[in-house]
């Protein structure tokens, strides 16, 4: 196996995570609230997508487009009816109640769905590959993720900075109190920014479910790769997370290469510890939230 | 401000004028804590006569009541008194348990002295990790401990010695005669339970306590008066680290089967919030209440599986959004009432003659030294 | 009929209270100072008609309308607008998007980001620049610009010339003379005496929460006000 | 008179606004000194800078002789600095008498059993002997600057720190606090007072410096620098008319 092709891998592994770690970058930055459930979150979305699939009978596409918008709706209210009342001086309280979100989501797909892994089929493209030369392929389906991890960040970029929901975010994200004076009502631009969190991890969620098995019970992970990619990349900024995410996939795939299948996982962690403990603000550390 | 004798008056002279100390004496508590404390030990003399008269189910079970109060009791101890809501401390609780497996199986030691020697090695691991994680704050704390004790379970899955992923049995603690395993970890368990409370009480009456509860109430006017951040919050990881990792070595000589999914389980994490959620955060008696809770309600529903874990995490959603302070949290509101008498209540033995016109006032009373 | 009235307002900070019983009435068009030393509760009646503080008792009527009711960011789309105290710019975001954000709930009117640039031309070459690099005189402007972004009908400024170079004050006094003209109503808090009574049209001066003075600069002697200032 | 805290072009930009301009301000030992200047003028940042609450982006801060500019905030405490804040920040949750407590046990270094002494002198001083048992959050605003006075005092300071710690109070509540601070005075604490109330400064201190864009306006005898034209022109505000 030449290690050209394994460090592709790993990078376009890489976008997977971006598309769960925007989401909880983006909430963290706007009203500086962890969200402990954002993984499950995203794998609720690949069960809604499943059942949409299977029992709804509707296409991959279109079940993945409905999901996406109904998460959006799911967002809003959540933020807007639960999280709100949660926000205050004492910031222990929003991490116990998403934590307790977390139980409750996981619990329930148990309830729903069982434990055993599923898996969402896309057809061909899954095993599709590119032919470079003898020895180097890239599968179409990781490049695709990839590619659609650029375009939603790319996408939250130009809405952050072109639009004048994006100017209202990053300005509560500055300062609450005087976002109140321009006009600005928190809540209904908390509750949107979790709306906007939710469309990215269910992408996300989407997307990993198509490219391996999924069960109630791998929301977790998915936070904590997420959470490493964010703090690896560098707490200010969007395109961190990706930078992030890439640092993150490719210590994991040359881990499991190098020491075997079941320790990839924890290259990756070992490689967030060694961040941390150098550089603890990340790679692009614009805004360090003390 | 005359200055009394004693007292290091340091390197000025003070000038011996202004009004005269009047003796004085700081109550640490009231006369109802005597009757507490009586009633205290009365009840950890019955529980430590049960394995005498009871049957070995109602011991064993009882056994697992003492883990719930030293996990509350830990989990507490970071959440609710230092603002370290950890959600990883199943990865002591796990060294706990393997470290119980090391120790008595591989370097024979006996699983009764083992025991210590596991939660110390708990304790030796939380010591360097405490400073990295100490550089995330709140929410990213929470999950920077999720992600070590993802790699402790790691990590021992996949060392063959362990029995990787599939786990072990402690063969040295399975070799002592079944009755006497079960008293002797019966009387472990109680001697953790009573130990973890009494560490939470006597920490919080120390120096230590008293420098914790400023930082929690306002941390720049703590540090502004000279305490130190670092190491109030590093005594505590390290101690809850020690707490959770003798926990997991109760668990090893109780359950003698561990393994890593169920040792490093992120499960005990939900428990001990549910557990402090409900009871009352940032008191001893509000873990105590949420333990008691959990075990009823873990021996009665149990068997439904992830409907009873949903119903846990919907109730603790439901309190810790509602009311935070959960149910002694209530009991101090309302009646103003601590049977752990951690507070300092100033009692001035005779009236404090003062010059000037102020009221005579009368001797502040330590009734409402709370 | 007056722009702004407020009737036995009193507000509380927790168990502090900090005005009592106030009672004050704003014409239209007009520049009303309100002086006073520090604590006097210049900034929270400032912050009672922004809606930022609730009165425990009293009513703030705006337009002959009460508006104990009405929130903050709504009292915006009314026509009420406050220039907070230590400006308070969003410094992550560029001059030019911080004025926009102020056109957030925007109302119909003449201000936009050319005429604000008119008024503030220090700003034009700015309006790439992220407003944190800016120094105070610069953010005092773009946080009066960023007001008369959503065209109110009365602007409140609170402490305009905290810790400015009295040249940069001066600039922006004159800049505020011209509001009047275009319909807006101003309502400046300033303990910076001198400067406000050469351009306000109606002087009350603040003592420990009560009105100690009232009336305009032509018939109140400097020694009336110093008195009126220190209480003594 | 040795010099017993000092700052040496000492500078603080936050962002693009500029707070402390290149500020030298020395304290001799057992000194008074008051210090004025319009709202925004710098003066809660000195203290800031001088107790480690924020980093310079320039220049010295030198506590008996020693640089402390890098020393973290509870090391200075413990050095003898002991501060009040402009806006009181009590341990709401924790009586009066913990509150104290905290400061005589952890600046001074000493066990908990120790600093008993040290709070009911530093109570009794403050006038909350009364108040002892009671919640911290609960306090009147007088209260409330007594208890930061108290709390600074437990720690036995060298350099006693208050920022405008008279403000908002009635006449007779700031004779009061006048002299509590004469007394101090008296016994050799060195003092630097933030204070708007002047009469209060002319009360109690030796010397008066005056600071507004943070840079030093003037400096010298209390009565000279009331009536100097730039102290009356920065403070009654603007070039006079």
């Amino acid at each position: 196996m030449n290690w050209v092709n394994i460090v592709l891998q790993g990078i376009l592994l890489g976008g997977l995570y971006a598309l769960f770690a925007v989401g909880l970058a983006l909430v963290f930055g706007v009203m500086r609230m962890v969200n402990l459930a954002h993984g499950d979150l995203g794998i609720l979305a690949a069960f809604i997508a499943l059942a949409l699939v299977q029992s709804a009978h509707l296409p991959l596409l279109w079940a993945s487009l409905l999901t996406i918008a109904l998460m959006f709706g799911i967002g809003y209210v959540l933020q807007r009816g639960l999280l709100n009342f949660t926000l205050g001086s004492d910031d222990t309280r929003p991490i116990v109640v998403t934590f307790g979100l977390s139980i409750i989501i996981q619990n329930g797909l148990l309830l729903g769905f069982s434990a055993d892994s599923r898996g969402l089929d896309a057809g061909a493209i899954e095993n599709a590959s590119i032919h470079i030369s003898n020895q180097l392929a890239i599968g179409w389906y990781p490049l695709l993720v990839f590619i659609a991890a650029v375009a939603v960040i790319a996408a939250l970029q130009l809405f952050l900075n072109r639009t004048k929901l994006g100017r209202a975010f990053r300005a509560t994200s500055d300062d609450r109190e005087a976002a109140e004076l321009m006009g600005i009502d928190n809540r209904h631009i908390y509750a949107l920014a979790m709306a906007v969190a939710l469309v990215t991890v269910s992408i996300g969620g989407i997307a990993l479910a198509i490219r391996t098995t999924f069960d109630p019970s791998t929301g977790p992970f998915n936070l904590i790769f997420a959470f490493e990619a964010v703090i690896m990349g560098g707490m200010g900024s969007v395109w961190g997370t990706l930078l992030g995410g890439i640092v993150l996939g490719v210590a994991q795939v040359l881990g499991a290469q190098v020491f075997g299948a079941g320790w990839g996982i924890l290259c990756g962690h070992a490689v967030f510890l060694l961040v941390l403990a150098l550089r603890p603000s990340g790679f692009f550390a614009r805004t360090v939230t003390t | 401000m005359s200055a009394s004798p004693g007292l290091d008056a340091g390197d000025r002279e003070a000038a011996s004028k202004g009004p005269s100390i009047p003796a004085f004496r700081v109550a640490r508590s009231k006369r109802m804590h005597v009757y507490v404390l009586i009633a205290s030990v009365i009840i950890v003399g019955v529980l430590a006569s049960v394995p005498l008269w009871s049957q070995l189910s109602t011991s064993s079970n009882l056994i697992t009541l003492f883990e719930l109060v030293v996990l509350a009791q830990m989990w507490n101890l970071l959440g609710g008194f230092a603002g370290l809501v950890s959600v990883g401390q199943q990865a002591y609780i796990g060294i706990g348990a393997y470290g119980l497996w090391l120790l008595a199986d591989e370097f024979h030691v006996h699983p009764f002295i083992a025991l210590a020697g596991a939660a110390t090695l708990a304790a030796l691991v939380a010591l360097p990790i405490a400073p990295l994680l100490f550089r995330l704050r709140g929410g990213y704390f929470a999950i920077g401990t999720w992600v070590f004790a993802e790699i402790m379970r790691i990590i021992v899955s996949n060392i063959q010695a362990t029995g990787g992923g599939s786990g072990t049995t402690i063969m040295s603690v399975a070799s002592i005669p079944f009755k006497t395993r079960i008293h002797g970890t019966y009387w472990i368990g109680l001697a953790a339970a009573v130990g973890s409370i009494l560490i939470v009480y006597f920490l919080l009456r120390s120096k230590i306590g008293l420098g914790l509860t400023a930082i929690r109430d306002n941390e720049l006017a703590a540090q502004s008066s000279g305490v130190n951040l670092f190491r109030s919050k590093l005594i505590v990881f390290v101690i809850a680290a020690f707490g959770c990792g003798a926990m997991g070595a109760v668990l090893g000589l109780q359950l003698l089967f561990i393994q890593p999914a169920s040792s490093f389980s992120v499960n005990w994490t939900a428990f001990a919030i549910f557990m402090v959620v409900i009871g009352g955060f940032g008191s001893i008696e509000g873990p105590l209440i949420g333990a008691l809770i959990f075990f009823v309600l873990q021996q009665t529903l149990s068997q439904q599986g992830s409907t009873y874990v949903l119903l846990l995490g919907a109730i603790a959603v439901v309190m810790a959004t509602v009311a935070p302070r959960g149910i002694w949290g209530w009991v101090v509101a309302r009646w103003d009432l601590h049977l752990f008498p951690v507070r300092r209540g100033l009692v001035m033995e005779s009236p404090p003659e003062r010059a000037g016109p102020a009221a005579p006032s009368e001797a502040a009373a330590a009734s409402d030294a709370s | 009929m007056s722009v702004l009235e407020l009737r036995d307002v009193n507000v509380f900070y927790g168990d502090f209270q900090a005005l009592f019983s106030l009672s004050l009435t704003i014409e239209e068009g007009q520049t009303f100072a309100v002086i006073g030393a520090n604590g006097a509760g210049k900034s929270t009646m400032l912050k009672t008609v922004a809606g930022v503080l609730r009165p425990r008792s009293g009513h703030v009527l705006f337009e002959g309308e009460t508006v104990d009711h009405v929130s903050a960011h709504d009292r915006v789309s009314m026509g009420i607008s406050l220039v907070p105290e230590g400006r308070r710019v969003f410094p992550s975001l560029t001059v030019e998007e911080n004025l926009l954000i102020g056109a957030y709930r925007g109302r119909e009117g003449d201000w936009d980001l050319e005429s604000v640039y008119e008024l503030f031309p220090l700003l034009k070459p700015l309006s790439k620049r992220q407003s944190a690099s800016l120094s105070g005189g610069e953010q005092q402007a773009l946080a009066i610009g960023r007001a008369l972004m959503s065209n109110p009908r009365l602007v409140l400024l609170d402490e305009v010339s905290l810790g400015l170079a009295p040249v940069v004050i001066k600039r922006i006094y004159e800049a505020m003379e011209e509001l009047p003209g275009r319909g807006t109503t101003i309502l400046v808090v300033e303990q910076d005496v001198q400067h406000v009574l050469t351009v306000a049209d109606h002087v009350a001066c603040f003592l420990e929460g009560r009105i100690s003075l009232q009336g305009t600069p032509g018939e109140l002697s400097p020694d009336d006000i110093t008195a009126a200032y220190f209480g003594i | 008179m040795t010099v017993v805290l000092e700052t040496a072009g000492l500078k603080k930009s936050f962002g693009g606004v500029l707070v402390i301009d290149d500020l030298s301000v020395q304290l001799d030992e057992g000194e008074a000194l008051g210090i004025i200047g319009p709202n925004g003028a710098g003066k809660t940042t000195l203290f800031n800078l001088m107790t480690g609450v924020h980093r310079p982006d320039g220049g010295r801060v030198v506590f008996k002789g020693r640089d402390i500019t890098h020393l973290p905030r509870q090391d200075r405490c413990r050095q003898g600095i002991g501060r009040t804040y402009q806006i009181p920040k009590p341990f709401s949750d924790m009586t009066v008498f913990e509150n104290v407590l905290v400061c005589a046990s952890y600046a001074r270094g000493m066990s908990e059993r120790a600093s008993y002494q040290r709070c009911v002198e530093t109570l009794e001083l403050t006038r909350l002997t009364d108040r002892a048992n009671q919640r911290a959050g609960k306090l009147t605003l007088l209260n409330r600057k007594r208890l930061e006075l108290a709390r600074a005092l437990a720690g036995d300071p060298t350099v006693l720190l208050l920022d405008e710690i008279a403000g908002g109070l009635t006449e007779a509540e700031v004779e009061e606090l006048i002299v509590t601070i004469r007394d101090l005075h008296a016994e050799g604490t060195s003092i630097i007072w933030i204070e708007h109330i002047v009469h209060a400064l002319l009360a109690t201190v030796d010397r008066i410096f005056a600071i507004n864009f943070g840079r030093k306006i003037a400096d010298g005898e209390p009565e000279d620098v009331m009536r100097s034209d730039d102290v009356q022109a920065c403070y009654m505000g603007g070039t006079p008319v």
